[in-house]
């Protein structure tokens, strides 16, 4: 390990980074909105403060070892600090470890590592309790009607997909077992695989569905759709979490219920701005802050805090 | 009977087809219905134009791993184009060209430099997801409502069964290609190409030429492929159809369409294609969830492709 | 042979000509500055060694391979032919040594590969095929040739028997061939009677004033249908002899290269 | 020369090696470095070792679409049994032995049904997924230390220059693939039987049984893959490797083994993961984003093969 | 011929015999009940129109295909070959018509192929190949056989002409056949010379008290070699006669059927 640093002093010298803070961005895909609105931020942050950034990505979700082969570039290319968000946080702890060892600090964005203090510091939100915070409104909503759900999941691994998933459970006070669940669907949050699987479950269901939870804001517009095609949109409840413009359009549009908002740009704001913090004073962020959800509904119920969704296109991501 | 099974390669999946029916028919109380087969038939709609595409090259002897991205990124240029105020017709043909034109990179590559058609298309398929990930800055794209979705419209028949404008116009498109495969000196050439490119060129057919033209046609395809895709879910995002490749392969091949090239014809395709749909829906209405149906799917495949085998080497 | 009378020796004008002729492959010298020359209405066996080249020099004169030097000359007009559609647009029609037939096609498909019939009037504008036309003219034209009495006109050929393929070969050259016609080693497959009717074809095609080209390791064969025999040696015309003023062992010895062949 | 680069194939993805990394060495400053290359092996080990036991099955004129995902199922296998308190070294042996018996599985259809390797391993690509997803309960499971994750234990050569277990383990198995593939009858059979599976059977040798032993032996290097994969990323998956099937044709294509069979070796392969792997390193020592890296690798790809063929065209 | 007087016609015990030998194709019937008899010593022809199921018997008879119905004895043993592999352990070579060789693979691997030699002692045991033996004992073969000059034995058999593939194939089965040799058509893309080579290698491999089946559509060849003529017709054998009792022009039409085989 010594060696490494050694190596690293050496070429921090040559003229081509002369003094420049280098950040390298991780994400768990290129292609979600989610993760672009997280580069593009981190892009104009590090733009502002003069850092340079080099933005990688595994090539799916779940691609451990391709976050682990971007971590070993990047330390090798001698950058300050890297920002990312973990496909599966126990499989690259090791990475991260040697990215530590040789003076890296190491910010995780959207998705916490386990053990939490793998890394220097947490900028997220809390997956399971934007699924809460989804599960307790289209709960309010229904009153004292039965609820009858039906849920577009993302796949059966992925820990975002089941934090989400028990959080909403939980926060309509359902468990897995509850007769209330008349189906549910992989859609790998995937707008056609929702559809078509959301097609399939309501031909079998018949009218009796009257909440469709979904893992993001595709998968709740694949479900829109199957619902139309059938003349139940305006009879069930459409849930989503994301907060992305089209997202919260869709819900001012009246096509969702509400959406659970979430802040990347905030997250890649503030992990900028500590690497860059720690590149010129040698001063680590540390910790867990959440950078917080916001319900986004246009139909507000007691007791829990939201949003409306002109609030929302303003605040909105991607 | 056995000569036929031969002569028509479709009747063996269409078989296979009319068999799976009548089990969810019995099996399930909701499958056997109207409204569902139109359902089936509309999320069968655009694998099942992409694996049309995907039959004429594999007819060739190729295959093409790159043609759903590259309707992706159809679906991209026309949402993107008419979002910027580009007339909706010209963003349509815009889409289309730039479809043709990708596709006929490949075609290139094989026909001019005689390279692999799977390694050629595999590398394709890496560029062109990284060209529509910068394109559409990885965002998704809501397709306005008018001419760009135009084929999720739906018509109903005596004001009771649904059908969409997409059915239709994907039907006639089968039907042309059909034709132009079985009907015309190309298509006849098409085949001799998957036979024996040797023999074909030796017979004065332009091997190269003809190469291109499949692809460039394939990719026109593709293009329609988007337009319809646009029409079912009316957004163009750069994360759709990742395993449309494999999926149109499934469907081509399931249709007892040989992988060597020279053998087998778009009517298997569409069964093919409906083949996987009918599973899905039928698993659904069973309640059978979805890991069991992607085992119930994988082990389709092998299966009819080997009930094909079977009923095809008897006749042999 | 009695074509060749037609033909005046002191006023030789090639129908298809080739001088210096020259083709390698890697390190393999295939065409090694061959000559050729095929005169109206003959016969023109072609022999040599296995590897002499002689399969190589029919490709050069018809397109199917591009030399890397020489010329060749069709009615004493020079041309270059770039691929086989050239030849065959010139009436050149070539049996290859390798058939090049569809196997998964019928036997009318292959007969009219790459010059389909269309149809008439509106369809024939949209490129349609006259199917029929095709199977009637391809029916008629194998009774006419007395071809191997082929059961079904719409077999695929690949459940035809090595010999009966062969045949659809010849078949499809005898068809179309209205300037020159080629065959490398059509009877090398063939049972005694097929390979008659291949010959007595060949005469048959002579006999309407075509000039065909044979190359064949059948002495006999070439003995009685050749008018003259073209001697292939190590990529190379070696020399011409006529059937009538050698024997067969000469032939033999000038393919071996035992004896020079004479002037 | 030109002998030379026909006889051993492997010259010419070599060439392309090191010019690569000649690039990049004079490209970035911080890429040419004992440290940098230990990291590029490291990170090509597993998918070259997916890529050997494609290698086997290509030779045979085959293709495995399920290879990553079987080990995948493998590395859930050993987990969850070490889990569950079962010794590591059973729950290693129980690993390997589950790959192999599901390669074995489409190595049995392909070899006894004839059915093309293609569709057989499209359809164990969905059912191992269903399988890997039911069985991991959908979670991924973490690889507790020890032997498990032996693969990935670092030692110092000087004190200074990093190596893992892994690395060596995998050289020798590569060496040991190469020495069984040139220099036994079994070796000369899978060639044979990528030539010309007919003329092999005529020869005597039992084409059936070679497929399936085939199979099998690739299912035992998938698992090494496994378990080489827990040694770099210590928990299982069921997510992980799911382009790993692509990504070992491509280090098989590249390294200039061709996809009909019977043309090409394990040396070329290990040369095509590591291009792969150079690639992406070197780009992102220049400060590349990932997007142009997956542009710079699909035509790279197209490009590696396309100098292949050329020089294999020259000294035909 | 000279081995033929070795053999005692009163009393026939065949090496290779069938009996009713049957083998359908979907709707086409190869092998019609069929008979084949094979005695020590002897060089037999089989000759027969194409498609007559010459090939098809021969398959039969060395384990490549399964017959329906009929049995095949060797040395008056009854045995049920169930794949090539089977046959040539019993001593049973075969030349077949396809030639049965790996394109990229060097001459001496398609020599030993299916029987390597392995080392010997340890690395014997862990299966490893003597590659140099291979080498030096495939050339020391070749040149005893007295076969086509190969330049080189590590070349590869694509490289080779068509007639060099063809002496690759006949050079395997002479050197490895212990107790019969088969050859289907080994002279049809053959030249003079080669086939020379190859009438040649017959006879000494007959010298060597081998007896050799030869397919051939090549009479002059047949009458020369051939101590028995077995006339294939429709499937089945029309009867066998000896070249010195018969013409050629009557084996012609005992092959189309225009006469009936004698008994
Ligand atoms: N595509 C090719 N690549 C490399 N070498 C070739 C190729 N085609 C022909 N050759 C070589 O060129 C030489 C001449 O081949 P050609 O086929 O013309 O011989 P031929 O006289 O027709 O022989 P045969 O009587 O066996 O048909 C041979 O040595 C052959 O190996
Ligand atoms: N695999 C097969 N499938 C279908 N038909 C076959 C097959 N093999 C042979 N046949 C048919 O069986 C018959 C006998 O074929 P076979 O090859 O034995 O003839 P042959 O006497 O060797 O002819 P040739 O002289 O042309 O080599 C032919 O009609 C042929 O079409
Ligand atoms: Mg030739
Ligand atoms: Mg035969």
């Amino acid at each position: 390990a010594a060696g490494c640093s050694t190596e690293r002093a050496a070429s921090s010298e040559s003229p081509s980074d002369d003094g420049e803070v280098k950040i390298g961005l991780v994400t768990k895909t290129e292609t979600n909105p989610y993760f672009v609105k997280l580069r593009e931020s981190a892009q104009a942050a590090a733009d502002k403060s003069g850092a340079d950034l080099i933005a990688l990505a595994g090539k799916f979700d779940g691609d451990n070892a391709g976050q682990v082969t971007a971590i070993e570039n990047l330390v090798q290319q001698g950058v300050d600090g890297i920002l990312i968000t973990p496909s599966n946080a126990k499989a690259i702890l090791d990475a991260i470890q040697e990215a530590k060892d040789a003076g890296v600090v190491v910010i995780a964005l959207d998705t916490e590592t386990e053990p939490r203090d793998a890394v220097a510091a947490t900028f997220a939100t809390d997956n399971e309790e934007a699924g809460r915070t989804l599960g307790k409104y289209i709960d309010a909503r229904l009153g004292d009607r039965d609820p009858k759900v039906l849920m577009a999941d993302l796949d059966p691994s992925s820990s975002v997909g089941l934090q989400r998933h028990n959080g909403f459970l939980d926060g309509m006070g359902l468990t897995d077992d509850s007769d209330a669940i008349l189906g549910t669907a992989l859609t790998q949050g995937d707008q056609g695989k929702a559809q078509a699987a959301m097609e399939n479950l309501l031909q079998r269901v018949g009218k009796k569905v009257n909440v469709v939870y979904n893992i993001n804001e595709p998968a709740a517009r694949g479900s829109y759709l199957a619902l139309k095609a059938r003349g139940l949109a305006d009879d069930v409840l459409i849930g989503a979490i994301d907060g992305s413009c089209s997202g919260v359009q869709d819900v001012a549009d009246g096509k969702f219920a509400a959406t659970v908002m979430q802040f990347p740009q905030k997250m890649a704001e503030q992990g900028v701005a500590a690497v860059v913090k720690y590149a010129e004073t040698g001063e680590k962020p540390s910790g867990f802050v959440d950078t917080g959800d916001m319900l986004i509904t246009d139909k507000p119920v007691d007791g829990l805090e939201s949003k409306d969704s002109t609030w929302g296109a303003e605040n909105c991501w991607g | 009977m056995e000569r036929r099974f031969s002569q028509t390669p479709a009747l063996g999946p269409t078989a296979a087809l009319l068999l799976a029916i009548v089990v969810f028919s019995v099996g399930s109380d909701t499958f056997l219905n109207i409204d569902n087969f139109s359902f089936i038939v509309q999320q069968s709609v655009v694998i099942a134009t992409l694996a049309l595409g995907q039959t004429i090259i594999i007819l060739t002897g190729g295959i093409d791993l790159a043609n759903a991205l590259i309707a992706v990124l159809g679906t991209l240029v026309m949402t993107r184009t008419t979002l910027d105020g580009v007339p909706v017709v010209a963003a349509l043909a815009l889409g289309v060209l730039v479809c043709a034109l990708t596709a006929s990179v490949s075609g290139l590559l094989v026909a001019k430099l005689r390279l692999p058609s799977f390694i050629v298309t595999l590398g394709m398929l890496t560029v062109v997801t990284a060209v529509a990930n910068l394109y559409s800055s990885g965002t998704t794209w809501p397709a306005p409502d008018g001419l760009l979705t135009l084929m999720g419209m739906k018509l109903y028949l005596f004001g009771r069964v649904q059908f969409t404008i997409g059915m239709l116009f994907a039907a006639a498109l089968f039907v042309l290609v059909w034709v132009t495969l079985t009907r015309t000196a190309w298509g006849r050439h098409v085949y001799a190409i998957g036979n024996d490119a040797e023999a074909a060129r030796l017979n004065g057919i332009n091997v190269k030429r003809m190469l291109l033209s499949v692809y460039a046609l394939a990719g026109c395809i593709y293009a329609m492929a988007a337009w319809l895709s646009l029409g079912r879910t009316p957004s163009a995002d750069p994360n759709a159809y990742q395993l449309g490749n494999l999926e149109s392969i499934t469907a081509v091949v399931i249709g007892g369409t040989s992988l060597f090239g020279g053998r087998g014809g778009v009517v298997g395709t569409v069964v093919g294609a409906l083949i996987v749909s009918v599973l899905r829906s039928g698993l659904t209405q069973m309640g059978i969830d979805s890991n069991y149906q992607n085992l119930a799917t994988g082990i389709l495949v092998i299966v009819a492709v080997a009930f094909d085998q079977f009923t095809r080497r008897r006749s042999a | 042979m009695s074509t060749a009378s037609t033909r005046d020796p002191a006023e030789p004008a090639p129908v298809l000509s080739a001088r210096g002729l020259r083709k390698r492959y890697g390190q393999v010298t295939a065409i090694d500055g061959a000559d050729f020359d095929l005169y109206p209405g003959e016969v023109l066996a072609v022999v040599g060694d296995n590897g002499a080249g002689k399969s190589s020099l029919i490709k050069a004169l018809t397109g199917a391979l591009v030399p890397d030097a020489g010329t060749v000359a069709l009615d004493g007009r020079s041309v270059s032919f770039t691929s086989p559609a050239d030849a065959r647009e010139a009436g050149i029609e070539t049996v290859y040594q390798t058939l090049a037939l569809a196997p998964a096609m019928d036997i009318a498909s292959n007969l009219f590969l790459g010059r389909e019939i269309r149809r008439d009037g509106l369809l024939g504008r949209l490129r349609m095929l006259d199917r029929r036309a095709m199977r009637e003219e391809a029916a008629r034209q194998l009774d006419a040739l007395g071809i191997a009495t082929v059961q079904d006109i719409t077999q695929l050929v690949e459940t035809l028997s090595g010999g009966q393929r062969q045949a659809v070969a010849v078949a499809r050259a005898a068809m179309f061939g209205s300037k020159v016609v080629i065959m490398d080693e059509p009877t090398a497959a063939l049972g005694v009677r097929e390979t008659r009717h291949v010959l007595d074809l060949i005469k048959r095609i002579s006999a309407r004033g075509l000039p065909v080209v044979l190359i064949s390791h059948d002495m006999p064969a070439v003995f009685e249908v050749a008018d003259r025999i073209h001697v292939h040696r190590l990529g190379r015309r070696a020399g011409t002899v006529r059937p009538g003023e050698v024997s067969m062992s000469d032939v033999v010895a000038f393919i071996t290269g035992a004896e020079d062949v004479p002037d």
